[in-house]
């Protein structure tokens, strides 16, 4: 007994979206790379690439290389800088028929809070998405997200900055990602973005030398997706701000995986280097799902894996 | 140079052909994209089982309501789409990317093709046929048998020079050996493997010549959105990209994507 | 000019080995069960899979999923308990045409010292692995592995067991794996297995709920390469001590990737699963690529993915 | 109940039929395996492209110097596999696993086959039919196009009743609804998906038959090394495997592997 259609409409902190698809930071430019190939007032919003305070050139080449189920990146912020940014290419963003979340990145907390309060301040941005991958030069290059002291340092440098969202990204090169998760929750984030892209390298075995210009990169894409699903069911355990689920989402399928382990909205990256239109062929498929289903709306799906462990499961025991 | 018209395109495959082992032609009913087509531009095959990145071919023939690609079999993605017969659909994008600059109106041009890069010369060949420049084809492969379709630009109005690795067919050795001691064209064009076209411009340098070289990269999007696929370039390119800016950063070299401002850079114009 | 054949032959601390390829602990059984497909005189040694001081029912099923180019396992540990293992069970291995490695598994410093002990007594026996990614019941479950002070204490307490060769199998899931390894080196460690399965969950999106008994398991096969790869190449900045590759190998090229990275042999768990003939294969198509770059062991590639990184890169950069 | 026959096969396809769309029977060249294989034995496919895990299939058809192996389209192995044309290569090993065991010498057998178990189970049929027992096939589709190779059965000497969940062919509804109304037999064998099996167990327990099931679980090694594709059993099972002794554990249940000491089980053994 199928009622109305059901809504894919979801919240993230103060964000709302009619679609729960988010198009991942980097991996979709302004939106207006795709634009000619999928009808962009059907996704729910594009995180830009990563913006730093000062412009980058970027890494050496090659910055990509394809591996089993997923690929290797190291792109290495190549972006015009704050400055160049807001006067010369924002307003261009301004008619996109779906939201746009702004990306942060830096290198020092004065950095992130800088750029973020320049970036939040505009009208073409609705939410603001911490890219806290980056290596602080203050500590010998230690990386903010993998800390639980810097993630906590850099998310309060940036929500001091706005009232707008903050999607806070987390990484998942940690020993216990809840810790993490839990430390940028009490420093004030909105919401989390979980997972970034798993550190990896691919060595080219006829030169006898990396593959990637930068050594090393970000691995995304299927191979990661049991590794982002964990993840997502840890934190949502963890934590009761809502999760933005992410690392190779491809089909409906996965992407059920992503709400059913806890995320309220989900992000889709390297699947558009498939093919650009999967984001809305999930979005109607989904939609499909829960009135085959009668669920009213994706709330209802929401963590959901968790349901009847205690009973399903009963003995105890683990990995290996 | 703008690629608006660039869009997805359900073609449906009507005819495929294996040239030789291992290199295959398929012809794809696709009327608006043919129309679309400029030499030198390529598209995005989407994979018909979708568990790999789209794949970048050149493409090949544009004319009437056809397109086609022609590929060598090298890996999981181009042994799918082999796969291809008459009938079947294949989704691709495009076209994509800058061809090569034609308005230079050179009278007497060089193309330079090694394996698989004569993908993406047909076209232009073609283009400059029309326009009664003077064209000379420059094909090297490893084996005679690689030379595939050479026929084709000689029935298309084309000089052709062949070279080969094993001496199989024409000059014994590297097309460019060939390049170099021809008559100075006014123009050359040029695609295939890097090590080719790093030759290309060493040896268009000594004739002074300019030189366009399509050049191939590991691609993710192909639409200019992930900043993957770049080369570098002098900054003050008019290939340059606008975003990010030189003068920004204090460098005189910035990185180009070669699916959005590329394929096709002048060789001058690269620091690689 | 190809002189006399390459050798193949390495060495894992005191563990000679014709061949450098080991057998997944917990992927090869004692070797007995693939003997019909593949010689096994041609494989370096087999990895038992690993033993407890008690016995184990190990974890409710289901225990295996396939995801995108791996598998997520998770076994739990069932086995006969040491006592049993070498009253019934070693002798049946003495006469393997390889080496055999035992593998120990423990949830307390007792536990592991005891079973070690016991283990490495028995002259079937030619080296202990220690699977150290199990969850310490004196506190609160945290993995040895993924700790930096009770990886040391771990081995410190199964050195003082045995003079064999000690080969201490670290997780990837880690933080900063290069602590990790120098903490088991520091402690006696002769050797280092880098990586075991990098955790990870799947979800029936019909049923909603995880489709591993156990919630979560471990991550194995093609979609971790790149992660292993990274991971042996920055272990072997860390330490001196040689290291078992492992983590998605499958071909010559995954092989040679391993080794340039730095480790001195390799480990193929998963890749049996797809092919019995792989562990030959690789033996023998690494014999040929020698052969043909005129090298005489493989010892001329290990950690050889270094040379020419500061002139080949100058640029400095990041992930993302 | 040994396996020693067990080994890799350099098979060959020499005849391929797509029995209805999306079920494929291959017929392989393969003379040892052939000889070797018992009823209710499977083997492993190792993938033409080695991009996954080998894939178990039941042993069809077994006589002469040839092998078959049936199954439905479901994912990407088994799509790689109908993709086998005649003269084409398949490496298989095996054959694995323990049949069923016909040592009980019943005279009166009912065959309870759902969907893709039909794979499994003609080769006990014809070893019963050839010991001169009645056999009954109760086979149970979802509808009657996949019902496939059923006169197969009935030429064998089968005795055929058939159900179809949309009730296109024979009882509309499911097939152990047919078995439970039947007279009784001395023996059920069944091969089939899991809720089919649990059903037939049942049906077996209410009619006082005991019944022999052959399990599907998703495998890894096939062969016994990887304990990833266990069920409860009995401890005291003869099944059970040596190997953790429940005895020590204090359980009276104990994991059996279905790749090694299945995956023929006794239904009232099993503890699922
Ligand atoms: C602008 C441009 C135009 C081109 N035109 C042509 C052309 O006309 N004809 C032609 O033959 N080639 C062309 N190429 C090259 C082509 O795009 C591919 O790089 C390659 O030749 C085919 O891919 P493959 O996976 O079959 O093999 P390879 O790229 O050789 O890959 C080998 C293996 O690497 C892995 N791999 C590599 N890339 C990917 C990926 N993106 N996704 C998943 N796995 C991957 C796979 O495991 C594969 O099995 C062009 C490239 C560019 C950039
Ligand atoms: C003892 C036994 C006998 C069997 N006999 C038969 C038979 O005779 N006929 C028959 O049709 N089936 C049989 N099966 C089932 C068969 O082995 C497979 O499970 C399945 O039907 C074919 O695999 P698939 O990848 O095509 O599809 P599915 O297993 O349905 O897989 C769907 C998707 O899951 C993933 N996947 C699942 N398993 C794997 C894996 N191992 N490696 C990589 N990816 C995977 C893939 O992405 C695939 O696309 C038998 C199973 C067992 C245990
Ligand atoms: C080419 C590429 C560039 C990326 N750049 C960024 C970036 O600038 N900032 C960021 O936060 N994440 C970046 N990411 C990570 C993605 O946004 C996403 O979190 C990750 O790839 C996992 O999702 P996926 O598997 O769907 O791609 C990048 C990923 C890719 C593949
Ligand atoms: C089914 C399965 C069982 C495993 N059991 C064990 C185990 O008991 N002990 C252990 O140290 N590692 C175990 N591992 C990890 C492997 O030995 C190996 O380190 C890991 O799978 C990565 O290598 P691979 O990708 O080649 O499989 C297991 C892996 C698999 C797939
Ligand atoms: S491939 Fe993404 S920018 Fe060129
Ligand atoms: S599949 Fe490995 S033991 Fe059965």
């Amino acid at each position: 007994m199928v009622t109305a259609q059901p809504s894919l409409a979801t919240k993230i902190g103060k964000l709302e979206l009619a679609f729960p698809t988010l198009m991942g930071s980097g991996c979709y430019g302004s939106g207006e790379e795709f634009a000619p190939y999928v009808d962009l007032s059907k996704i729910g919003a594009v995180v830009l690439k990563s913006v730093t305070r000062l412009p980058r050139l970027g890494n050496p080449t090659p910055r990509l290389v394809h591996t089993p189920a997923g690929m290797l990146n190291a792109i290495g912020l190549q972006n015009p800088g704050i400055e160049w940014y807001l006067a010369r290419e924002l307003h261009k963003y301004a008619d996109r028929p779906c939201k746009i979340v702004g990306s942060v990145a830096g290198f020092s907390l004065d950095d992130y809070a800088y750029t973020c309060e320049r970036l939040a301040a505009r009208d073409e941005i609705a939410a603001i998405e911490l890219n806290a991958s980056c290596p602080n030069v203050a500590s010998e290059g230690e990386t903010f997200a993998c800390d639980p002291v810097l993630t906590a340092k850099v998310v309060r440098a940036v929500r001091g900055t706005t009232d707008k969202t903050l999607i806070v990204k987390l990484s998942p090169n940690v020993t216990d990602i809840a810790v993490i998760a839990r430390e940028a929750e009490a420093a004030g984030a909105d919401a989390l973005g979980v997972i970034n892209t798993v550190r990896g390298m691919a060595i080219d075995v006829e030169a006898w030398r990396p593959r990637l210009g930068n050594v090393t990169g970000g691995l995304s894409g299927p191979a990661i997706r049991p590794i982002a699903v964990l993840a997502v069911y840890e934190v949502a355990q963890a934590v009761r701000i809502p999760i933005v689920g992410q690392g190779g989402i491809e089909t409906l399928t996965d992407a059920l995986e992503f709400f059913l382990a806890g995320a309220t909205a989900i992000s889709i990256g390297t699947a558009n280097f498939t093919d650009p239109r999967i984001p809305v062929r999930i979005a109607t498929e989904l939609r499909d799902y829960l009135a085959r289903r009668n669920l009213a709306s994706i709330g209802e799906i929401v963590g959901k894996a968790n349901v009847g462990f205690a009973t399903a499961y009963q003995y105890g025991g683990d990995e290996g | 140079m703008v690629d608006g018209a660039a869009r997805v395109h359900a073609t449906i495959v009507s005819e495929r052909h294996e040239l030789t082992a291992g290199v295959v032609v398929v012809r794809l009913y696709a009327p608006e994209l043919a129309r679309a087509t400029r030499p030198g531009q390529f598209l995005m095959a989407i994979p018909p089982s979708s568990e790999a990145a789209a794949t970048a071919l050149g493409i090949y023939e544009a004319e009437g309501k056809h397109a086609s690609i022609l590929f060598f079999i090298t890996g999981k993605r181009t042994r799918e789409l082999a796969e291809l017969r008459p009938g079947d659909a294949l989704d691709v994008f495009g076209p994509l990317g800058n061809g090569f600059d034609l308005s230079t109106d050179a009278r007497d041009v060089a193309i330079v093709a090694g394996g698989v890069g004569i993908a993406s010369v047909l076209l232009v060949a073609q283009a400059l046929v029309r326009a009664e420049a003077r064209v000379r084809l420059y094909y090297g492969a490893r084996t005679a048998a690689l030379l595939v379709d050479a026929q084709r630009f000689a029935s298309a109005g084309c000089e052709l020079v062949c070279a080969t690795d094993d001496g199989s067919l024409g000059h014994s050795g590297f097309i460019t050996e060939a390049l170099a001691r021809a008559e100075r064209p006014e123009l050359i064009l040029a695609c295939g493997p890097s090590p080719m076209l790093r030759a290309v411009a060493r040896v268009a340098d000594e004739l002074g010549v300019r030189a366009q070289l399509s050049l191939e990269e590991t691609f993710a999007c192909g639409v200019g959105a992930c900043w993957g696929c770049v080369v570098p370039l002098v900054a003050n390119s008019a290939q340059a990209p606008s975003f990010p800016p030189a003068e920004l950063g204090g460098s005189d070299v910035v990185y180009a994507r070669v699916c959005k401002e590329g394929p096709v850079f002048w060789a001058d114009e690269l620091r690689w």
